[in-house]
């Protein structure tokens, strides 16, 4: 019978090329919007990520309670085996130290004495080793204003605004003053290398990036680190493994005790981040399921209508005999397969064009003034597992619904007058 | 045309049921469109509405040596309120905010806030500020936002020491009672901030009848030139907003196309069946005088005009809808249970006129394209086999 | 470390009672205490969240408007300067070659992590001139009778608004002193102890400072020796001594 | 113009493709029709009637030969020239009536003067007309649907005379319609012909309606096989 109704379908063109082509359609966009969605929503999170959460990170116990001071004395030492650890543990992540740290730039004059100084917010990371991604990761290149990124050790980059007030230019040196990991003085010069954009008032007030090595030499940080971020290899915050992950490692490596033990935080459980993570979760389901439901809609009515458009040839098979409720089931076996190979085609199409959007963004730089650090570049769609099986959803039921109703039509079909209406 | 347009209505509204489906789906994707837009528009004006709702109003005066970024100007900037503002402040559409940097000792540790009076009475920001008018503790009532009391972790009810230095520098200290505690998505508003009443503040710092910032309710008020005072007009506190704002529109046109599309695809799928099914009727055209491509614009018209039946059927329950939808917002509980409390947040569909317009005329143009696609068919049928219903 | 030495100092050296039991009291604590110059090689242990540390330094000071500290340990302290002269503040850093100076809300920031901040070692106005003080009884203090001497200060830009000292009654050398809030509450307390005589004077050589709404030990200050009317060389209070 | 010709046909040809080849469906046609005729090509399935039907209709086009309607060479004409004459000239019954299910039957009458843009006080007055030549003015706001097939029919006739063609094509009028029906159709149709002398021609094998017809044309393979006009 399946085989019958098959080849059915697949000589009979306009039977099932149709149909196919609009459940597959609806079902590409639906699959299409879902990923995109999800990539929309998740941007700020990956914007808060790369800046300053990462998807996971590795802080100490005392650290994390006191996130919001970032206080280097509570700094996590003994990293790089660590680090080991970690890449051996937990090899979903790449995992990056970072060192955040507060200040005071100095800029000299001629006499080495001071010419003007401001507070500093400070970033310590790895931007000269061959593997790191981190300039990238953070766009440092396309924030770039003046200069180059930094090249070798003893380099620094300094907000565009901030060099700016210092008056100072790339090339020339200024002196950092902050407080080593145990407090004391921590005084160190840096050449400015760049100067950089970022877009946020608060970071272009008083920030400066350094080489990681550099800020532990500076501020006596040997083999300690403030904070390791992980970031997921695929590049997109997966917050239940996020949160699985950290789980195992804070049972692993915590420690109940010890406040210099380190613990792993999600970036669900850092700052307010928690409430956004949600809340995107949360409206991108809701505007998702909403989609589905007008996609449905709209299934549901190309079913109803391919269904009626059939009653001619259903006369024709009851008149030769054919039972109602064969002609009725054959037809909603008919619009089970069409929707299955709408819905496959479509999940296929729709999977390829998210995964375009994925991998090579819709570029809105264009559209935008300058090239701030923390405005993305391209916004991206993200593929997400409901992305597989989202599109079944209108492009079965949906299909097969609109069929099953417009074939009650089958059962009700009792004068000559009602199939002349239909037929017309 | 007029004709076209006359018969096509005819034709419409003769084929009853399957119009009225056809036009129920589309007018459902109308009001989507638009909804699910205002939603996303909601969305990131949502920042916005916060920033207004929370922290600026209509807009606000600074004194000018105040600097949000860097907190040692909070200990000059402040003097006394002006007495152009009087009237406004009395009326409660004028708010003062006076700002001192603090400390505060949670469990023996330290930490830097800002420490804001704020009247109580207040009607312009949505702070719970009615919770520091109590006079039965000795402590200083105050209300801080989620994050800060996960920070200091502490609840309603916990006293904590904060420390601040006057006016002339001297060094004060006093518990504060912490009488509420608010979730806000501003985090300007809540990290590191404690709230305390305004005369409170003044008189600890020995500044009385002064502020740091003057709030206005109306982005509309006139602005008033104040010496010692900068205004700061809404656009500005939010510039940075808007231009994430802007980012964000322009990813969110792409979710227009793909819900422009969905429209598309109804009648698309509509318009193939309709010429697949309507043959002999096209070739009763042909013989009755119309050319083929009379009729092409015939089928054209009759599928644009299903865009305006669903225009005027999404009119009649679509704008009421998306009026309540705006004033009443729509409430999504969160669960975001590592806070400890239940947060619900409340989005505001935003929709311009422009929006819905620009919606109407496009899907109207739109579905006029995806009309007139299937229907060029028409135009290379044989009429006489088109009679005999022939075509496939 | 010099920076802590100073407001201890001046609490105990710059005398003028108003009071007249006080009055006398302090008079007497600063005939034995104060000293045109002095040069002194002191440790400050300071009492961090990880690990104490202990940085040793020598301090020359003339009157209360110069002080000029070099610090000695450990390694990567060794060789910075710091120089005070009036309300102004330099640090010379031997790794960078620059003279920096710490202006403005700088000063309020804590020193080398200490409980002090550089504006606690800037304040050189004399207590009496600041405060109204006044016996208010007496109490041991570690074995010693001491005087207890309530300080309200009669001028109001001053950092804390009343004090409270402990004076040993027989060698008029405070030992313990508690900084307060306007509203009372308690800030900070110093303890004196290990009090020597060193040239006919009688010395408090350590000093515990302790921020009291924070949690930890405190910063401990040690005075390993200390040396009255020197002769100290005037260019060693001049930027151009920091770079030496 | 009572005997003025309406149609002349010459040498008409007409080719279909059909698979590799070609089919002729009219050979060699000659043929002219007056004002006023009351025609039926008469042929068996396959004879070619409806192709040439359609031909002078302007639906189709010759392949070889010429053919005159009303003046007008049917194989010059551009589209729009040949939908003025029929929309002008011609009127057209078809054997499943082709009405517009969603219309009424007023609707569908009228449907031939809204293209012809006559104003709408006119429309109504040449409606109303149209029906009662066909006694269905009772009718005037059902819909095809609630129609018998001799009801639809004679919509069909009313929309093909409303504007009172020169000359009206039926194909096959009768072949959905019983025995009284049929009589009933033909007759009105006769006596159209005969008030407003519009020219009919039809294609039919019915011989309810051949028993109607003043002159036979037969067809055979694409030929006039006879031509047999029938005087009074």
């Amino acid at each position: 019978m399946i085989k019958f109704l098959f080849k059915g379908l697949l000589r009979d063109k306009s039977r099932s090329r149709l149909p196919i082509i609009v459940v597959a359609v609806g079902v590409m966009l639906t699959v299409f919007l879902h990923a995109y969605i999800v990539g929309f929503m998740g941007d700020t999170i990956e914007t808060n990520a790369r800046f300053s959460t990462g998807h996971v990170k590795v802080m100490t116990r005392a650290y994390s309670d006191n996130m919001q001071q970032i206080p280097n004395d509570l700094a996590i030492t003994g990293i790089s085996s660590l680090l080991e650890d970690l890449d051996r543990e937990f090899p979903g992540f790449e995992w990056t130290p970072r060192i955040q740290f507060g200040g005071l730039v100095d800029a000299p004059d001629e006499s080495g004495e001071t010419k003007s100084q401001g507070p500093a917010m400070g970033f310590g990371m790895d931007l000269l080793s061959e593997s790191s991604g981190e300039a990238e990761r953070l766009n440092l290149q396309k924030s770039l204003v003046r200069g180059k990124l930094p090249g070798s050790p003893g380099e620094i980059l300094l907000s565009e605004t901030f060099s700016r007030k210092l008056k100072v230019n790339p090339g020339e040196r200024v002196t950092l003053i902050s407080s080593t990991m145990l407090g004391g003085m921590a005084i160190h010069n840096f050449t400015i290398s760049g100067t950089l954009f970022f877009g946020q008032e608060a970071l272009d007030r008083g920030t400066i990036i350094a080489d990681i090595e550099d800020v532990r030499m500076a501020l006596d940080m040997e083999d300690a680190t403030g904070e390791i971020l992980g970031f997921f290899l695929d590049g997109f915050y997966n917050d239940d493994l996020a949160l699985s992950e950290a789980d195992r490692f804070n049972a692993t490596f915590g420690s109940v005790s010890d406040e210099f033990a380190p613990v792993m935080k999600s970036l669900s459980r850092q700052g307010g981040m928690g409430t956004y993570v949600n809340l995107a979760k949360g409206w991108s389901t809701y505007i998702s399921l909403i989609f589905i439901f007008a996609m449905s809609l709209v299934l549901w009515n190309a079913g109803l209508l391919g269904g009626l458009r059939r009653y001619g040839e259903v006369g024709i098979r009851l008149a030769m005999g054919e039972e109602k409720g064969h002609v009725y089931r054959s037809m909603i076996i008919e619009s089970v397969m069409i929707g299955i190979i709408g819905s496959v085609f479509g999940t296929i199409l729709g999977l390829s064009f998210a995964w375009l959007v994925q991998e090579y963004g819709i570029n809105i730089s264009g559209m935008m003034q300058g090239s701030a650090m923390l405005m993305p570049e391209a916004i991206r769609a993200r593929i997400t597992p409901p992305d597989f099986y989202i599109g079944f959803l209108p492009g079965i039921a949906a299909t097969v619904i609109g069929t099953m109703l417009s074939g009650i039509g089958i059962y009700k079909r009792q004068t000559a007058r009602l199939f002349k209406e239909l037929e017309a | 045309m007029k004709l076209a347009i006359k018969l096509a209505f005819r034709n419409l509204i003769g084929a009853g049921l399957r119009t009225w489906l056809n036009v129920i789906v589309l007018s459902f994707s109308f009001v989507i469109i638009i909804w699910l837009k205002g939603v996303m528009s909601g969305w990131d004006q949502q920042a916005k509405t916060d920033m207004t709702n929370w922290e600026i109003g209509g807009g606000q005066y600074w004194h000018e040596s105040y600097d949000p970024y860097d907190p040692f100007t909070f200990s000059d900037s402040h003097s006394p309120i002006p007495g152009e503002f009087t009237g406004e402040i009395e009326k409660g559409d004028m708010e003062p905010y006076l700002i001192a940097q603090g400390t505060i000792y949670p469990q023996g540790r330290i930490q830097s806030i800002m420490i804001k009076g704020i009247n109580p009475n207040q009607s312009i920001f949505m702070l719970p500020a009615h919770k520091l008018d109590t006079s039965m503790t000795d402590a200083i009532p105050s209300i801080i936002g989620s994050l800060m009391a996960k920070n200091l972790k502490a609840g309603i009810g916990d006293r904590v020491t904060i420390q601040w230095r006057d006016n002339q520098g001297t060094f004060d200290a006093a518990e504060i009672l912490i009488t509420d505690i608010f979730t806000v998505s501003v985090p300007a508003v809540d990290q590191g901030q404690v709230y305390i009443p305004l005369d409170r503040l003044q008189s600890m710092m020995g500044l009385e009848g002064e502020a740091t910032i003057l709030t206005y309710r109306n982005s509309e008020s006139p602005v008033v030139d104040v010496p010692g005072w900068t205004h700061k007009p809404k656009e500005i506190l939010t510039a940075q907003v808007d231009e994430m704002i802007k980012m964000k529109t322009t990813g969110q046109s792409v979710l227009y196309a793909v819900l422009l599309l969905l429209a598309m695809l109804a009648i698309f799928d509509t318009q193939v069946l309709s010429i697949f099914r309507r043959q002999k009727e096209i070739g009763t055209y042909v013989a009755l005088g119309y050319t083929r491509r009379q009729v092409v614009g015939l089928f054209t018209v009759e599928g644009a005009m299903y865009a305006v039946f669903a225009a005027l059927l999404s009119a009649a329950y679509g704008l009421p809808f998306l009026a309540w939808q705006a004033k009443a917002g729509w409430t999504m509980p969160v669960d975001a249970s590592d806070f400890g409390m239940a947060i619900a947040q409340t989005l505001y569909p935003v929709y311009s006129a422009g929006l819905v317009v620009s919606t109407v005329l496009l899907v109207l143009l739109v579905t006029t394209v995806v009309s007139y696609w299937p229907s060029r068919r028409i135009a290379k049928m044989n009429p006489t086999e088109a009679l005999r219903g022939k075509i496939q | 470390m010099k920076t802590i030495l100073i407001p201890i100092l001046s609490t105990c050296l710059l005398i003028s009672a108003t009071a007249q039991d006080a009055n006398e009291i302090l008079k007497r604590v600063e005939r034995n205490m104060s000293s045109d110059n002095r040069i002194f090689e002191s440790s400050m242990i300071i009492h961090g969240n990880r690990a104490s540390r202990t940085i040793t330094s020598r301090t020359y000071a003339v009157g209360d408007k110069q002080s000029f500290t070099e610090y000695l340990s450990p390694a990567r302290e060794q060789g910075t300067k710091m120089l005070k002269l009036e309300n102004q503040l330099w640090i010379y850093s031997p790794s960078t070659d620059r003279t920096i100076q710490i202006s403005g809300h700088m000063l309020r920031q804590s020193v080398m992590g200490s409980d002090l901040s550089y504006e606690d070692m800037m304040d050189d106005r004399k207590i009496t001139e600041i405060y109204d003080s006044e016996v208010t009884g007496t109490e041991p203090v570690d074995g010693r009778n001491t005087w207890i001497l309530d300080l309200t200060a009669k001028v109001t830009d001053v950092a804390y608004h009343k004090r409270k000292m402990w004076i040993d009654t027989e060698r008029y050398v405070p030992l313990r002193e508690e900084l307060f809030a306007k509203s009372g509450q308690l800030l900070k307390r110093t303890s004196l102890s290990e009090v020597k005589q060193i040239e006919g004077r009688w010395f408090p050589m350590k000093v515990i400072y302790k921020d009291m709404l924070k949690q930890g030990d405190g910063t401990e200050f040690v005075i390993t020796s200390v040396k009255f009317n020197q002769s100290i060389p005037d260019y060693i209070f001049s930027k151009a001594a920091l770079k030496q | 113009m009572e005997n003025s010709q309406i149609i002349r046909i010459e040498n008409l040809v007409k080719r279909f493709p059909m698979g590799k080849g070609e089919f002729t469906a009219l050979n060699g046609i000659k043929l002219s029709l007056g004002q006023g005729e009351f025609a039926g090509l008469i042929g068996p399935s396959g004879s070619g009637k409806t192709t040439l039907l359609n031909i002078i209709g302007s639906l189709d086009v010759p392949s070889e030969g010429s053919v005159t309607v009303l003046g007008r060479s049917i194989g010059a004409l551009s589209t729009g020239e040949a939908a003025r004459l029929r929309k002008e000239n011609l009127g057209f019954i078809f054997q499943s009536y082709n009405l517009f299910a969603v219309h009424t039957v007023y609707e569908n009458i009228e449907f031939p003067l809204l293209l012809l843009k006559y104003p709408a006080t006119e429309r109504k007055r040449m409606v109303t007309d149209a029906l009662e030549w066909v006694g269905l003015t009772d009718k005037i706001k059902s819909k095809p649907p609630q129609l018998s097939g001799g009801e639809c029919q004679r919509v069909a006739i009313a929309r093909a005379m409303v504007k009172k063609p020169s000359l009206v094509l039926a194909d096959e009028p009768t072949a959905n319609l019983d025995a009284a029906n049929s009589h009933n159709i033909l007759k009105t149709m006769v006596n159209l012909n005969r008030e407003l002398k519009t020219s009919f021609l039809f294609a039919t094998h019915d011989d309810k309606v051949i028993s109607y017809l003043r002159r036979k044309i037969f067809l055979l393979d694409g030929r006039v096989d006879n031509d047999i006009i029938i005087s009074n």
